[in-house]
């Protein structure tokens, strides 16, 4: 039940773009099209998970045991960033359909701050195992979640007659900021 | 005939007559029964609230328009449905700077900056309401608005007596109370016999769709029902929920909105019976007291997706057959 | 005019006039003394032309600009040729006009014809017989015509000219199906006739699909989806699925033509004027509008529109000038107070469009991509090319935008683009 | 040279000012500027990463291995960002907590890595120095404007260091507190956004 | 092959590098960090809790050992005699990390003084409330040592912050497990402030 509670937490109502500020970059660039939004929010849960699961390990067994936490920020974003070149080649080899699909978010995430932003999160509450495995994949929901949201929006208010400084990603911006605001709905029910 | 242009324009010549004018003003008609027993009910203070707020939202999209160099769209109506809409969501002592800047976060950041009528992927109104009271919470507490107002009933707001004291607050209200306006609450969003009355108008009229608000009203109601079935004490019954806060002047005006809801049977029927869950589930288990606001902002999020499901149109990908 | 009903609950319902009670016997104009002619190919002032003005021409000659033009126009009157001009048709497609000077003492002698029953005589010769047969397309190897459709039930409202034409020539209808049989050799020939019409109905040889009267279901796509079991595919015609339509009048006249051996020069036209009582009127193809207005009594103002077809599928012009031409069935004379207004206003989703469109088309997600010139991902996401051009969107829209005219130029750009690539 | 240098450095001030005109670093833009003072820290911690980042990544430019260079970036600005989360700790403690998780982030700010893999990997140390310099300050000057206006409107408060506000509208302002919450900062970011653009049009 | 040699001489040779300055920024750091912790997280909550005492607990701290990890006592002297002892508990499972909790507990009438929340990083409004809003933390006053501090949804007495439960959660478990450690420690404790 209390997994169940921080799955739905982490889903919705501190969700990792709308209310932690993580992964905008993403965010904005990669919601204009519906089928580039999907795409990258598979690919992010993909990452995602595995990352939660390998730094949560890092962490625990290599750095806490040798009391060498300050290489956290260090060891985090190069377990990232070969996890991401791992991923990719392993999927071009074994399932270039999948490749087809993912191959060109999966760079995109070494800089996704998203991806780091829940390790780190993870290992400061202290989670065990299955938490920071739930909170991995259910930030990672939240995160697709939003996106998938933002961009059937976004390829809306594009096709309207948005005036034009505000065009592309100024109103991009202020459309994700109201999605934030209608985010505040799930505040309190868990 | 040298190089004439015969062919000048393509049919249809024909058009049903209606414009965005009659639409506007129908919706203004149909508020007009709920609008005036505000007036009854609440004394000038709820006129003046209204008739600002109404005047402020056109003054603003004016005002955008001749800074923006755009010719002046307030004929449509549009900036005044939202500013009535607008003030009949407000209490009858508002001060008059929350209206000002109320309005222009409507009509700007709601409406405006996404290319004027019809762009805006969201209800501009409730944009507005939303950001006020993120911002002033405050001056949306009916309990402490009307201190100054003696009252033949209740002078409680239901919703949030039902959240601090519990689903026996529900008891202090009878459903013929709620039903013929004896509540506090916003000027324009107590008197349920008048916002039915208004809604079936508009519905019959054809400006607003009957699938919107009747799906949005069974969603309310099977959902505070299961809560209710499932604990009556922690829970207010369905027609409470009904009759009582924005609900109705949601079910009729707000989640109707045709900008920001889908145009498809299913995805109507969808959209607002996830409308009415969203409620219900704010109400009885988050934060807010009454979350019609948030919770129809939050299903025009939606409502893009829910577009995806259509009939397919006649001889679509048979191309290759 | 029609508006909006006060309840409008459900989707409005646009009925199609009927003959009945008043059948309408027309009146028949006088052959005028200037006759113009449209020839769909421009000048090109380089190439020697075979016809120039002062020409002497005869009744029922072939005017050709060229020695290898396929486009034809076929003299209604004999007299000489006055001017030969360009003028802008559609989008901006350049076009070609006759102007004949009648002679009336030699019009008298008909040029007399050898009829072959052949398609491809049909082909080159009677294209512009009124009602205008499409006997290009049925000559054409190319395609394959499996079913003939005669449209004796008409496509738009307020004209009744087909019908007209259907009851009041049987006779010749049944022959002219019978000569259609022979030179194109397509078995099956059916004839759409509304409902109300079963008493007149020809019978003998054909199939006939009773079609209901609420608009638009005798548009050819509705046709084949309800009497041929046929959806038309998006983006396809009629002919590339192998059913051809065809003007009951142009079967008729086919039928007079090999009676008399002889070109057939008069069309049947339903003139609404703006009171909008209904004329019938037979003119000879060629006749500026003017002189039927005149022959009517009808006064045209500059501002007032003068639309070509019906008010849900036709075409305006401004122009009194304006010739009866071979596939002419209806002109309306709309007064300029009743022109309803164009407007910028974008669409505000109400969804109308989507409720009351015949091919389920999201007309309101389609005009957004249309106004930002995004036609491939129209057609693509939104079926641009699945549009059956019925004009109901327009005719309901709240914002009163001119959908018919942003789907018929897209569809228009589209053909360009494709065409390039 | 000293012409080139200006330029490289005045360019990060204006012409490629993060995250107005390179729309990247959104993250920390958007989630540290409730006030001034954020931003100032949050852009100068940033700023301090930049130019020694850039420093070393263009010392070592020839050094490093091209297969291997995004890992050796990483590795160097890893390196740059845990000084200044130590050195922030001890020094700054109270900004160190608001900040919280956006200063090991800077790791994968993309200004940081765009500007290693864009100009410092390709320039000497002294123009990538004067580059890292330029738009470190800019990206500063953004989040303290942006901090600027969400606080003013939002709290009613300029507060520039110390945790104490140098400036109170007053009590009669009943602050705009949309603007210091999570919607507020994007809805900013954009209008802003769009204010740029207007004047870049001109 | 050379490629991949230098790649890997390159790559190792900057990770000791780093890996060598880091730990030398670490160690400098290590000291005033403690310090600074001590300043801005733990005194405002002690001073709160302790508002009547007349020693300085920050001053007169003690460590000591739980097993697993030292725990830091700050001692007080009430003004009505009786001795009081404050430390810092976490209590995890809140959304943005652990919740600090200082709880102070009088050693004479073991009774609970009060309790502060020191660290948190929890939704702004709601989570919040529970380190800015003191009517909540104000219920763990005077209760005694075995009060059930559990919230009232979990069988226990304490009412949660409405819609922030999860928060609240956090908070009750981390002043349970003061309870445990105090009555672990106790002994100790005497020991210490005799």
């Amino acid at each position: 039940m209390e997994l169940f509670e921080l799955a739905i937490g982490s889903i919705f109502i501190n969700n990792i773009i709308l209310a932690q500020f993580l992964g905008i970059c993403p965010f904005i660039g990669t919601s204009k099209k519906m089928e580039t939004a999907v795409g990258m929010a598979m690919a992010v849960v993909f990452v995602m998970v595995m990352a939660g699961m390998i730094t949560w390990s890092v962490d625990t067994f290599l750095l806490k045991a040798l009391n060498v936490e300050y290489l956290r920020t260090l060891s985090f974003i190069l377990v990232i960033a070969s996890l991401v070149q791992f991923v990719e080649m392993f999927l071009k080899k074994s399932i270039p359909g999948l490749y087809a699909g993912l191959g060109i978010f999966l760079p995109l995430i070494t800089t996704n701050c998203a991806v780091m932003g829940t390790c780190l999160l993870n290992i400061g509450n202290e989670y065990d195992f299955t938490s920071a495995l739930v909170s991995a994949f259910s930030y990672a929901l939240g995160f697709g979640l939003a996106l998938v949201l933002f961009a059937g929006v976004r390829e809306r208010v594009n096709l309207g007659r948005v005036p034009g400084p505000l065009q592309d990603t100024s109103i991009g911006l202020i459309t994700a900021g109201i999605i934030a605001l209608t985010f505040t709905s799930f505040r309190g029910m868990v | 005939m040298n190089n004439t242009k015969l062919t000048v324009s393509h049919a249809p010549f024909w058009h049903d007559g209606d414009n965005l004018f009659k639409k506007n003003l129908n919706f203004m008609l149909a508020l007009l029964p709920a609008a005036i027993f505000g007036i009854l009910q609440f004394g000038a203070p709820a006129l003046g609230v209204m008739a600002l707020s109404l005047s402020c939202a056109m003054l603003w999209e004016l005002v955008i328009n001749l800074v923006s160099k755009k010719p002046a769209t307030i004929g449509d109506l549009e900036a005044a449905v939202i500013g009535l809409l607008f003030g009949m969501m407000l209490p009858a002592i508002t001060p008059w700077w929350l209206i000002v800047v109320g309005t222009f976060v409507a009509v700007f950041v709601g409406k405006m900056i996404f290319g004027g009528i019809g762009s805006s992927p969201f209800n501009p109104t409730l944009l507005g309401m939303a950001v006020l009271m993120m911002s002033w919470k405050m001056f949306f507490d009916f309990d402490t608005a009307y201190v100054d107002y003696e009252f033949a009933f209740t002078a409680l707001a239901p919703l949030a007596a039902v959240k601090t004291q519990g689903a026996a607050a529900a008891d202090l209200f009878t459903l013929g109370d709620l039903f013929m306006g004896r509540e506090v609450g916003a000027v324009g969003a107590t008197f349920g016999l008048g916002l039915i009355i208004g809604g079936i108008y508009l519905i019959l009229r054809g400006y607003a769709r009957w699938e919107l608000s009747v799906s949005f009203i069974a969603g309310i109601l099977i959902t505070a029902f299961l809560f209710h079935a499932a604990s009556p004490q922690n829970y207010a019954g369905p027609l409470f929920h009904l009759l009582s806060g924005y609900t109705l002047l949601g079910a009729f005006f707000l989640i109707t909105e045709s900008a920001s809801s889908p145009v498809n049977r299913i995805p109507m029927l969808l959209y607002g019976f996830l409308g009415g869950v969203v409620i219900i589930l704010m109400r009885n288990i988050g934060a807010y007291a009454d979350g019609t606001i948030l919770a129809i902002l939050l299903v025009n999020v939606v409502s893009p997706l829910l577009d995806n499901i259509r009939p397919n149109a006649l001889g679509r990908g048979m191309n290759n057959a | 005019m029609i508006k909006r009903s006060f309840f409008a609950l459900s989707r409005p319902r646009l009925t199609y006039d009927l003959l009945e009670p008043d059948p309408l016997e027309p009146q028949t104009i006088p052959v005028p003394d200037l006759i113009t002619l449209f020839l769909t190919e421009s000048i090109d002032s380089k190439r020697p032309a075979l016809i120039k003005k002062g020409d002497p021409v005869e009744k029922g000659q072939k005017l050709v600009l060229y020695e290898d033009s396929t486009a034809y126009a076929v003299s209604p009157v004999a007299g000489t040729i006055k001017m030969i001009d360009s003028y802008s048709d559609d989008f901006g497609a350049i076009a070609t006009c006759i102007i004949i000077a009648h002679d009336p003492v030699r019009t008298s002698q008909a040029q007399s014809m050898e009829m072959s029953e052949d398609i491809s005589f049909a082909a080159a010769h009677l294209l512009k017989l009124p009602g205008a047969p499409p006997f290009d397309i049925l000559a054409d190897e190319n395609v394959n015509i499996t079913t003939i459709v005669i449209t004796g039930a008409d496509t738009d409202l307020l004209t009744t000219t087909s019908q007209y034409v259907t009851t009041s020539h049987i006779r010749d209808l049944e022959q002219g199906a019978k000569i259609l049989k022979q030179i194109t050799n397509v078995s099956r020939i059916c004839i759409t006739l509304p409902e109300s019409l079963n008493g007149n109905a020809p019978t003998a040889s054909l199939q006939v699909l009773q079609t209901g009267t609420v608009y638009p279901d005798t548009l050819p796509a509705m046709i084949m989806k309800d009497h041929l079991d046929q959806i038309l595919p998006a983006g396809k015609t009629p002919e590339e699925m192998g059913v051809c339509f065809i003007r009951a009048e142009a079967v008729v006249s086919l039928a007079r033509a090999f009676a008399a051996k002889a070109y057939i020069f008069e069309k049947h036209v339903t003139l609404v004027d703006k009171n909008a009582s209904r004329h019938r009127i037979k003119a000879v193809i060629g006749t500026p509008l003017s002189n039927i207005f005149s022959q009517l009594d009808i006064q045209v103002n500059d501002q007032d529109r003068i639309i070509i077809g019906g008010p849900m599928r036709g075409y305006a012009t401004f122009t009194v000038h304006h010739p009866v031409t071979p596939d002419m069935d209806t002109v309306v004379v709309q007064d300029q107070r009743i022109i309803p207004k164009i407007s910028d206003t974008p669409c505000v989703n109400c969804g109308k469009c989507v409720q009351i469109c015949p091919a389920d088309i999201q007309v309101n997600l389609l005009v957004r991509f249309l106004e930002t010139n995004q036609y491939e991902e129209a057609t693509d996401k939104y079926d641009l090319d699945a549009c059956i051009e019925c004009g109901l969107c327009t005719y309901v829209c709240t914002s009163q935008i001119a959908l018919g005219q942003y789907i018929r130029l897209g569809k228009h750009e589209l053909r360009k683009l494709r065409a390039d690539v | 040279m000293a012409q080139s240098l200006a330029k490289e450095f005045t360019k990060g001030l204006w012409a490629e000012i993060p995250p107005f005109r390179l729309v990247l670093g959104l993250c920390p833009t958007l989630a540290v500027t409730k006030s001034v003072e954020n931003g100032i820290g949050m852009g100068l911690a940033t700023t301090f990463v930049l130019v020694f980042s850039n420093l070393l990544i263009s010392l070592l430019r020839n050094v490093i291995p091209p297969k291997v260079r995004i890992a050796c970036y990483i590795v160097i600005i890893a390196t740059f960002v845990t000084i200044v989360e130590l050195v922030m700790q001890a020094y700054t403690y109270p900004l160190f907590l608001t900040l919280g998780i956006f200063i090991p982030l800077i790791v994968v700010n993309c200004i940081v890595l765009g500007r290693a893999e864009a100009f410092a990997s390709k320039n000497t140390p002294v123009l990538a120095v004067a580059d890292g310099l330029g738009i470190g300050i800019g990206f500063t000057l953004s989040l303290a404007s942006l901090g600027a206006v969400r606080e003013i409107i939002g709290a009613g408060t300029i507060t520039i260091w110390g945790g104490n506000p140098v400036f109170a509208v007053g009590d009669w302002y009943h602050p705009f507190s949309f603007m210091v919450e999570a919607p507020g900062a994007f809805v900013a970011l954009g209008l802003m956004l769009a204010g740029m653009n207007l004047i870049g049009k001109k | 092959m050379r490629e991949m040699i230098s790649m890997i001489v390159v790559l190792t040779l900057l990770a000791s590098v780093s890996g060598g300055l880091l730990a030398a920024v670490k160690s400098g750091t290590e000291l005033r960090i403690e310090e600074q912790v001590l300043k801005f997280q733990k005194a405002p909550a002690i001073e709160s809790l302790f508002s009547d005492v007349t020693n300085d607990p920050l001053k007169e701290r003690f460590t000591l050992d739980t097993g697993d990890r030292t725990l830091q006592i700050f001692p007080g002297k009430m003004k009505d005699g009786s001795r009081a002892v404050a430390f810092e508990t976490s209590g995890k499972g809140g959304y943005g990390g652990d919740i600090g909790l200082m709880v102070g507990i009088n050693v004479d009438s073991d009774q609970l003084v009060g309790a502060r929340v020191t660290t948190h990083a929890e939704t702004p409004g709601l989570g919040s409330r529970a380190k800015d809003d003191l009517t909540f933390v104000s219920q763990f006053n005077s209760r005694p040592l075995d009060a059930n501090l559990a919230l009232k949804a979990d069988n226990g007495s304490i009412d949660a912050i409405s819609g922030a439960t999860v928060t609240s959660r956090a908070v009750t478990r981390a002043a349970i497990q003061a309870q445990e450690l105090y009555s672990q420690l106790k002994p100790e404790i005497l020991k210490q402030i005799q």
